[in-house]
């Protein structure tokens, strides 16, 4: 357990996820994970997955403190244009190194 | 009118959803049928334009299309106006709840097709081409709306470069949105193939479409159900809209369908219906991508909790009373 | 009693899945898939038990609503005490089980129906509308025994305040039931549509529903096949009356159907079949919410791993054997 | 990456989810995160997802520290109606400290 | 060979998928509906072959099988001297396309069925079993084939312990495989009950096929547009073979089908599509399992984002062809 | 807070969910929820949940110190017979002792 990386999630509408997958290829990430959720609530109201415009993914991606730095930089700047990411970073041990950068 | 033309199963299914959620009934449909449910239903409409396209004549066909543009474009104009400068509802929510108003509903468009269908009554095949065409003007109309709202926002905040949207990503957001490739390309493949190719996927599509679509509704209802405690949020002016600009919009789509198209009491009705509705499935996502400053509870809490269950339990039979008074 | 009458695709479909895990197939269905064919399901049973029921006469209607009363509030009432009794199981696992056999499952319900359609064999329609009836009052014995066990609880333990249940959340857990409103819903619709509007969606239920059904036993094949591991946990007394609670369920059900009913040989053995049967869908989160402290492995591999099987492959040739030999 | 917030994770049958709803609103929280999941396994058996009564949902909320001691609260008194909930807290870090309260 | 022949609903709707994603459209299937809708057509093609099973003759079925049994070993040998000894594909990775290769796309085979129908042009039933037959030989070839990768990599490293594999879970890998299972499941099902209790299932397996397979057909249109950016991954080699041993699969398909089976055109041209076809949905899971030093993104951008479009739009049109100007 | 845990999540194609299921009772380990995914993105490919073999799952167990060790030790025999597991193990803290070893 002496690899540390970044676990960092992304909640976001679905819409949005073409534009999550052009950031991670810009960041240069070595991959991401998406996952679907069925429900949310926070500011913007209740989602429940009726349609696209109602539903929300998890985009997540195990990437080193580096890589995380500049991910944060360029969501900061998606966020400036009012799109709402909801970012949170889980610190995280990985069992190769390789996998994960 | 009488209230037994409500007793269509669509309705029924519809009103079904919409108690089970009042009662906190612990049903609930499985992820992602909601959206299967709808992919079915675009394409079996898209299906059903193609084949009216491939029998329409070219100029009430062409007629139909410039009126669909006329209405695509100019009711989220009118809904704008109407939003920002008499009700004085933020702009990015203006422009994004008008793009809603302008685009339309398949789910309640359908719903006055049963409506028709149980009382034997016939209607023009237009309708059914203008509903595909619809879609898309009205989410130009809002890019453009935040176009200028953002410019309006840079000049009051003295802030000279306003993020521009070249007119090329404009067009590409209005016409690759999923519900508007659905049904289009649905209606282009139905038009291209021969009838005897076409009759293969015919059961599927066309027998089954009234089931699926009370499948659809009976979701659909407890969606709009789960969004009745938003309207706290959204205030008196929003909920007044939500009510007040379907009865304008039927009366706009009144107006064009019977002076400029000259359609039957079935077709005009249609039209109504069409100009009546929000959409609430094709245009949210596009406004999320688009006008990313609006709040999305505000646009689908009243297209999705309000204006839909209010078309299709009190406009769908008062549009057709009034379509009848004028036309009939 | 021929093996061929065995040979109907819903029963081979079940084999085909249970057989399936047996070898360790990695078939899998998508997440979802049952849950929904599930809702079609129940949809598809409600409307043909609405037809039932506008075409039936009052008398023996309101006669099989009693009786179907009579079993539901019984049934559990006897697994109860058999279970707590003399089996020496715990109160509220012996209590959350009872709501399970007391209740029914639709799935069973329907291969007899397949069952006896493949045999061309008349039944009545009331047995229909018995279905929808009989899932409720389970679900109150259950509540009751629950506050029951608990109160008896709190005496053990000196504890003078046992959490209370009101009598209206009572009746709310058994009556919004997600299956229940399902059930009853599309009986209520289908009940109230003119025929004439029932038609659009008759292919979609009535047309596909056997094809349904047999996807939906393939799958719970699978789950039923699942669910046999556990059989170690549950012990002998669970195994013991989750074979014989159905055979004395459906005996309960002859006496009813023929003595006071009337019914002739298929609609005794479609009420034997309801009284053998136990919930595996609608009760199971009932009980989750409504007794927690029961282990819900017990439950759900009882009725699913164990007489689900059971009645599918032994039971429902011996009950329309047994119901051959009395009624016929 | 200052923000420092508690990710509380509850594994729960979803029959049980409008009681997670409740609780969620009656504590206060700003949002939650509904994700379903597959299978489980656990005490009470193999969970597969093929009805209701046999299905998993992870409730996810990101909150306060205050906010989590409150809802643990809450949970506790769940639990001891003996609903099995399976909860466990995470360390996590948040980009914007509005976004999650 | 006209154009028009292309212009069925089941190749348009593929060919809408890949445009959707070509020009970048937010369309999605919600998750699992791919899975399900192949569910469904593999019991509805399992069905249809149990069909033809049960009123086929027994020599020339028995003959199809033997000659489904040859292409099903011969044809990953031949793919895997192809990539590894000519091409130097990595043994591992040549080995698991090789499978691929030598098993069936059933997606290609109901295309191919489709446009037969649309040209009125009839066919034998033999096929039908025969793409049944098809799956597991490959399978078993494949993990023949990385045993020996791995011994001979042991050789090279001086590791004298390869993990070996028994014969009995080679077996159980090709033949527990979820897509074979339903196929023979299915088809098993269908050739053993009376036709008369089918019929309660033809409705939903028969009339809506063609539908199912319009919807399954455009997601794969979507899933093999998204393939394209992998492509330069694969190298020269690979994108080569991908194209060019479909070809040469229906050419040893034609073979077989005209000289030993000696069926008429629109049964050789089925043969020669089923050799031309490759696996992307049985066999990928097989192999991440069974050969997991092979790199999956290979096969499947070939599998699914070449050999299978290029099979739909070039191949089965061209296949016709060849098959029309010898045969007929 | 006192009860501190180790979730092992892995990532690994659905194919190979059965394999990690033995895995986990081989360990003996208390419980394991399965999560499925919609895409993922990494060495071997995109991932876009078509198919079975085009699908991910999360497969995540909360356990003690002592079980992660042996479990990380099977996985990685699994991992030198090729098989691409990605592995990464965050620190959570559980409600319940009992609840999760
Ligand atoms: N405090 C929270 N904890 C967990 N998830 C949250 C929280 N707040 C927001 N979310 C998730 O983020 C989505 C978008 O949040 P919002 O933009 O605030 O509406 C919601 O639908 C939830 O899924
Ligand atoms: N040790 C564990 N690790 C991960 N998930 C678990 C664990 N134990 C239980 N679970 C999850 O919690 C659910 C309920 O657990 P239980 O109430 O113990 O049956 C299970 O179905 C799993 O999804
Ligand atoms: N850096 C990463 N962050 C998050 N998920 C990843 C990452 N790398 C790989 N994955 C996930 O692991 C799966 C398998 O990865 P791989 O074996 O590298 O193709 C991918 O499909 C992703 O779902
Ligand atoms: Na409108
Ligand atoms: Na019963
Ligand atoms: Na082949």
């Amino acid at each position: 357990m002496e690899y540390n990386r970044k676990q960092v999630n992304i909640i976001v509408n679905s819409a949005l996820e073409a534009k999550m997958v052009r950031l991670a290829n810009r960041v240069g990430v070595s991959g991401y994970s998406i996952t679907p959720m069925r429900t949310g609530q926070g500011s913007t109201g209740l989602q429940t997955s009726s349609s696209e415009g109602d539903s929300n993914i998890l985009f997540m991606m195990i990437i080193t403190f580096d890589k995380m730095e500049q991910m944060i930089a360029e969501i900061q700047k998606i966020k400036d244009r009012s799109y709402p990411l909801r970012v949170f970073i889980n610190d995280t041990y990985v069992m190769d190194e390789k996998d994960f950068h | 009118m009488n209230l037994s033309s409500l007793l269509i199963p669509a309705v029924l299914f519809f009103a079904l959803g919409f108690l089970a959620k009042l009662i906190k009934s612990d049903l609930k449909f499985p992820d992602g049928m909601a959206k299967g449910l709808s992919i079915f239903l675009l394409i079996g409409i898209g299906i059903k334009g193609g084949v009216a396209l491939s029998q329409a004549e070219f100029l009430p066909a062409l007629n139909s299309v410039l009126a669909a543009l006329v209405l695509g474009f100019a009711t989220p104009i009118l809904a704008f106006v109407w939003l920002n400068k008499l009700g004085k509802v933020g702009i990015f929510d203006s422009a994004a709840i008008a793009a809603h108003y302008g685009s339309v509903s398949a789910g309640t468009f359908l719903v006055a097709i049963a409506f028709l269908d149980s009382m034997g009554q016939t209607y023009e095949s237009y309708p059914l081409i203008m509903l595909a065409i619809m879609e898309s003007p009205a989410i130009i109309i809002g890019l453009l709306l935040a176009i200028y709202a953002r410019s309006q926002m840079a000049k009051l905040n003295n802030n000279s470069d306003p993020e521009s949207i070249s007119m090329k990503s404009l067009l590409h957001e209005a016409l690759t949105n999923g519900s508007v490739v659905l049904l289009l390309g649905a209606m282009l493949i139905a038009y291209l193939v021969p009838a005897d190719n076409l009759k293969s996927v015919i059961p599927f599509y066309k027998e089954m479409f009234m089931g699926v679509l009370s499948l659809f509704l009976l979701e659909m209802g407890m969606e709009a159900a789960k969004k009745i405690n938003e309207f706290k949020k959204a205030g008196l002016v929003l909920i007044t809209f939500g009510i007040t600009m379907p009865i304008v919009g039927a009366l706009i789509g009144l107006v064009v369908a019977h002076y400029w198209l000259g359609f039957s009491i079935g077709g005009v009705f249609l039209v109504m219906v069409l100009a009546a509705s929000a959409s609430y499935i094709a245009v949210p996502p596009a406004m999320r991508m688009a006008i990313p400053e609006a709040n999305p509870s505000y646009y689908l809490t009243l297209t999705l909790g309000l204006t839909f269950p209010f078309n299709v339990v009190v406009g769908i039979p008062l549009y057709y009373h009034i379509a009848q008074a004028l036309v009939g």
